[in-house]
């Protein structure tokens, strides 16, 4: 596979920089996490980047999309990444709209994907519960048919943008016990269907999540995703290509604590000099520059096997090896940016901070590096 | 021998008649020691046990009985703090007065300065503060550019500080001020005291990103300050500055001896990761806490060492800053590797889904990535050792 | 596209039909490439496969036809190489004739040096070694202190290289030799071709801790070097020595570059640290294989990158430094992890109780040492990317 | 404890590096090498150690010894290590004398020790075997009795001075399965007892050691050293205090290696400083003093913890912290200090990479750090 953007790919992240300068700088992400913004980000600047063809990246022309590829994609999470920008890519496009994608009937896409291209309907995936940690097929909330419908009751966790969306995909167990992998099921259900209470959580990164606690929520059979007892499989499909998504997210923020610490190391002065001038911080500087480019290139890879077919092992090793990379790379970028900005990066009012966070709670989510290189191990058989 | 054990006897009688019960306690989530000071507040127990303690002199133990402390011998002093450990009794009082300011001026203090400011160290009635860092200097703390002008008695100071650990809450400042700006870097700096009440002193708290504020900032302008609150001499300051530098290496390195980081991490990664056959989940968490409590393990015996060394009657040297270079790391090492153990319960800052003590662990690793920039940074610390104890060219 | 097509398939007939079949086995323990030259010696099949290859210009696929090359284009080349992988056909001739000095040549050579130097390269009839390290100078590389005088039509050189690959077995060495010892370090240097052969040279190997002796120092006195030989111009050696260096990274980067190294550690785990569960027994080796897995396939990725780039027609920049710094950390990571795999029967040196690849993996280890020191360490590829890349000030 | 030296510990440290410099400079031990020395050492050095005590300095009084204590050996180890010196100090004095003296009978030790402590007897200890990698439990060798005799089988590797001990301390099974801890008897035999055969191994460090086959040995009921069956305790009881005694030996090559360094540093120019001057070095050096520093507390916190009579599970602790500790730190001192030293680093005639071998021997001796790190884990319980 070849390891560059076309010129058409630049173009669309030039497009996405200029964007986000111009609507999402960093003290936008500051604003909304100050006034404790309940939606926690913008549905007007949502549609404007829907427009922009961003919500229907992957969905084909026919639903209203824009029916580009992975790599497209990758572009503008790069730079959304950059800005720490909340709007609901990860929770619209990579999570719902691919598990709709991926396992949707003819008639749920068409239901649904049009309104997600538009940027008029949200959705979330609520897999994650309590006791799962890295395990989606560790699924305990229980979903039982009884005359003609089917009940679900139990509680999902730091569900991304599930306190706005309009459709939520959640995960159940339709038989087998809480840590097989088989048995799950995926139903679409309406957050304001009876039964469903949503309640904002406050995370450390500008990430906006929610417990969603189903307490008897009733839905016909028309709400399975996929076949009943299959969801398992699908639920690691959707996983895998939205971790591979997230790197992107990924790349773009160490990127820019990254070139914010470098720019600091050139201007800033002690000793009567540039502290950039100090040699163990250039070497310390040269070996970050390193775990970058080895990390793009991981996420290049990664975004560009999608785009080519990958089988789901494909899928879900380049998955393994771009978010371990990905997760150690943006830890170490972001604790080294911390540490080299000295005194003023410990503060609130510096920006770099609001990137240790994100890169903490991006190598948390789907997994951390050490449950990708197991992970890893196991695929290969090891 | 004998007089060391009847002290002993003594001493725990003592303790066991006058500490409160909930003096008896490990601090809770939100308590903290007592910090003493005018504009502290504690509850009743707290300030029964500091005055019982200051009445005998044991919140300074080994100072002089002229001066509020204890007047007790090294040996007894030694004794003392065993047997506190033994009951598991806090220590009344704690803060810069006692580990820092307290020991300089023992040393290197006029007898008037003494007298004047140490018993209402011993007492908690006064809190001190460090006024070292400036906005411009950082890491080259002798690049300092407050100013003080002689006028008469009184030296006029100007200028700013930062990083000035609870200065909100102090009430007098130790700081740096450059009183010859003609002379080289180290040789136009002097040591001065400074009532925090004194007219022109402005404090304002920086928040960190963990979204506490240790922190101030301190703005001082055409601050008064008698000439008799200089310490030692006038333009020799930096190499008060320099000795105390160590006392305060040496107080961080304590600071992070906990002795029982192992079992708290194992109790966390037994929460978080369990795992059927008893051991811990994970073999590379497991790995990594074994990993952590060798490493403590060491630390520990290293500092052992050097106590044993200062104790033989040689000073603390530049081998001090291994302490706070390895301390911190190690507490770093360690906040991290909680916050990945108990995973996506640990990105929470506040509210649902998060439990008080699952957020504590995010905040405090985020509180730990200072500790390798205040009080020197790490760099500084290896930049001593190469230079100072390897013997490195510059 | 067609025209390429066929290209294809009449290379893979003709490959078939002449590649014997031991010249399509991956090399034994103890086998070597053919690195041609006078000194060598080779068995039948590998000299008839040379011979083969050398015919078709197929040495040097993509030089010029009148150079001895095969004139083949770039897309050409590419399935040549395609198909020569595909059949597992080990290369006719390696080395640093065909990697470093004739690509340089091609490019900055006159006509009159290309057509002297390019053929015996391309047939495998002269082997080049290259003298630019100094026993004072190291990574110093512009210290170097070897001198040549102008003495009519010939320079008189003197001095002594050390760190050069092969020059016991090498043919002719191209090196750096100071012109003018009164101008800047890096402005008085001149870059020459020499021929080994020529009176006042000789060559001791050096043995390295692995037991091998690659390297030798070469000691020049009084050598005669006609004017003829001088690259580029006199004085202006130090540009051409730059960017052979790149072509040098590049290539080193590429020797690291072995795909199934996963796989190898892994035989090796699954030999030392057998498991009932069909995994790797020990779970922290595990993860340190996986990790080297993966960052072997990121370090291959960024390859690609750079590739692509280079062939969108950019010339490779100071990113190289990337291969040269992180290619030969991970290939001590991964002999480091062997050794650490085999345990105890990786102590051995020679003899009874170890069996010879055992010996191998230790002294594989103890060679990739070197690797972070040779062709420019890694400290300076740190500084060339601080600078070059990252802007950073001196 | 109080972890600091007495006068007459420094005066004991003080003449052996005296004599280790008059009689064994690291050029004595690149001849021995070179030479390709049958024996790998001396034994009339060895007499001449002996008679400063240190070959009975665990050896009490009674039987000839010194009776001094771990500290006192730390001493001396740290300086013989200092120097590679390979005369048979682990395997005479801290395999050999301690499995006497922890297990042997009182004739036993009244048989052996005085001829130890005189430097006339030499002993090893052979329980490795080529399965058994870390676990000292793991034995295959067979001791059978029959008619009044023992009868062993099997094969030793890498015997420390199995080549030329005049009395071996063998570990065998007598009952259970080969990796079972209980089944396993120590028996002492003479090297030239029939069916024996013994034969040098060369390793990569300076120390020798042998390949001991035993094929139908037979000895009397008199050679059990300790109880039948319950060898496996004594035997882990000796590798723990022998462990400790090879890590004051890493400490003393990890301090030397350093030290070479560090000079190397102050002296080398290039660029027309010295290189010691560039700061990234300083950095990596001054990690390399703190790494050393805390291996000097570990190991000498461990030997006096012997001093003060720590019982079975507190020695394997401390065994098991400064092993580890020593394992890591001297690899990356000697990683490091050829790396500093660059191109003549690589080279057999420098010094510097007598150290990197020895370091790489020490570290897998007696088990890596990775198996300490898990030993202490169990230890503890987790």
């Amino acid at each position: 596979m070849a390891l560059v953007l076309t010129e058409e790919q630049e173009l669309l992240g030039r497009t996405a920089r200029e964007l986000v300068a111009a609507r999402s700088p960093l003290k936008r992400i500051r604003q909304l996490r100050d006034a404790r913004d309940p939606i926690g980000f913008s549905r007007d600047l949502w549609r404007e980047m829907a427009r922009l063809g961003w919500a229907g990246i992957l969905i084909p022309e026919a639903h209203g999309g824009a029916g580009l590829g992975y790599t497209e994609l990758m572009v503008v999470l790069e730079e959304l990444g950059r800005g720490l920008v909340p709007e609901p890519m990860l929770s619209t496009v990579l999570l719902g709209a691919s598990a709709l994608l991926l396992g949707g009937s003819d008639a749920q896409r068409s239901d649904h994907l049009p309104a997600v291209a538009a940027g008029d309907l949200l959705l979330a995936l609520a897999y994650q519960e309590q006791r799962s940690r890295y395990d989606v097929h560790h699924v305990e909330t229980r979903a039982e048919w009884a005359s003609g419908s089917w009940r679900l009751t139990g509680e999902k966790i730091q569900v991304l943008d599930g306190h706005v969306a309009d459709v939520l995909v959640v995960s159940a167990r339709t038989s087998g016990s809480p840590a097989n992998a088989e048995g799950i099921t995926l139903f679409l259900l309406r957050r304001d269907a009876p039964g469903v209470r949503v309640a904002r959580q406050w995370r450390i990164d500008t990430r906006a999540a929610a417990l969603v606690a189903l307490d008897g929520v009733r839905v016909g059979a028309e709400a399975v995703l996929g076949e009943v007892d299959a969801g398992g499989a699908l639920l690691a499909r959707v996983l895998d290509r939205a971790t591979i998504g997230l790197t992107a997210d990924m790349l773009g923020g160490m990127t820019a604590a990254f070139e914010m610490t470098v720019d600091y190391l050139r201007t800033r002065r002690q000793f009567g000099v540039p502290i950039g001038s100090f040699q163990a911080l250039k070497h310390r500087a040269a070996r970050l520059y390193v775990e970058t480019e080895l990390a793009r290139s991981a996420v290049m890879a990664a975004h560009r096997a999608l785009d080519e077919g990958a089988d789901d092992m494909q899928a879900a090793r380049m998955a393994a090896i771009a978010k371990a990379r990905c997760s150690d790379a943006y830890m170490l970028v972001a604790h080294e940016a911390v540490q080299m900005h000295g005194g003023i990066g410990m503060t609130d009012e510096h920006d770099v901070g609001f990137y240790l966070k994100a890169a903490r709670a991006a190598e948390i989510m789907f997994g951390d590096a050490a449950y990708h290189r197991d992970r890893l191990a196991r695929l290969q058989g090891y | 021998m004998d007089d060391l054990d009847a002290f002993r006897e003594e001493t725990r009688r003592w303790l066991v008649a006058n500490a409160p019960p909930s003096m008896r306690k490990p601090l809770a989530a939100g308590e903290d020691y007592c910090w003493g000071g005018r504009k502290g507040r504690w509850p009743a127990d707290v300030a029964r046990w500091l005055a019982a303690m200051a009445e005998r002199g044991w919140t300074a133990p080994t100072w002089p009985r002229e001066y509020g402390g204890g007047g007790l011998s090294e040996e007894e002093g030694k004794v003392l703090a065993q047997e506190m450990a033994k009951l598991g009794v806090r220590p009344p009082l704690v803060g810069f007065g006692l580990t820092m300011i307290g020991p300089l001026l023992l040393h290197v203090g006029s007898e008037q300065q003494k007298r004047r400011h140490l018993p209402p160290i011993a007492h908690g009635e006064i809190r001190w503060c460090q006024g070292y860092s400036e906005p411009g200097a950082g890491s080259d703390l002798a690049g300092l550019q407050t100013r003080a002008v002689r006028d008469g008695d009184v030296f006029v100071v100007t200028g700013q500080k930062v990083w000035t650990s609870f200065a909100d809450k102090a009430d007098w400042m130790f700081l740096l001020v450059r009183t010859d700006p003609d002379a080289p870097k180290h040789a136009g700096i002097t040591f001065l005291l400074m009532d925090m009440a004194s007219p022109g002193v402005t404090v304002r708290p920086i928040k960190l990103i963990s979204g506490a504020s240790p922190f101030c900032e301190t703005f001082i302008t055409d601050v008064r300050v008698p000439v008799e609150n200089v310490v030692g001499h006038v333009n020799e300051g930096w190499g008060i500055a320099k000795m105390l530098l160590r006392f305060e290496r040496n107080m961080i390195a304590d600071a992070f001896k906990e002795r029982d980081d192992a079992a708290r991490l194992l109790a966390l990664a037994r929460r978080y990761l369990p795992a059927d056959d008893g051991r811990v989940g994970q073999p590379i968490v497991r790995d990594q806490i074994t990993q952590l409590e060798m490493d403590q393990a060491c630390f520990d015996w290293t500092l052992a060492r050097s106590r044993a060394r200062v104790k033989a009657g040689h000073p603390p040297g530049p081998e001090t800053s291994i302490f706070k270079y390895y301390g911190t790391e190690l507490n770093q090492r360690r906040r991290d590797l909680a916050v990945r153990i108990a995973g996506p319960q640990a990105l929470g800052w506040e509210g649902e889904g998060f439990a008080d003590d699952e957020v504590k662990l995010t905040r405090d690793w985020l509180r730990s990535r200072g500790n390798s920039i205040e009080g020197g940074t790490s760099e500084v610390q290896l930049n001593i050792i190469a230079k100072r104890v390897l013997g490195l060219p510059d």
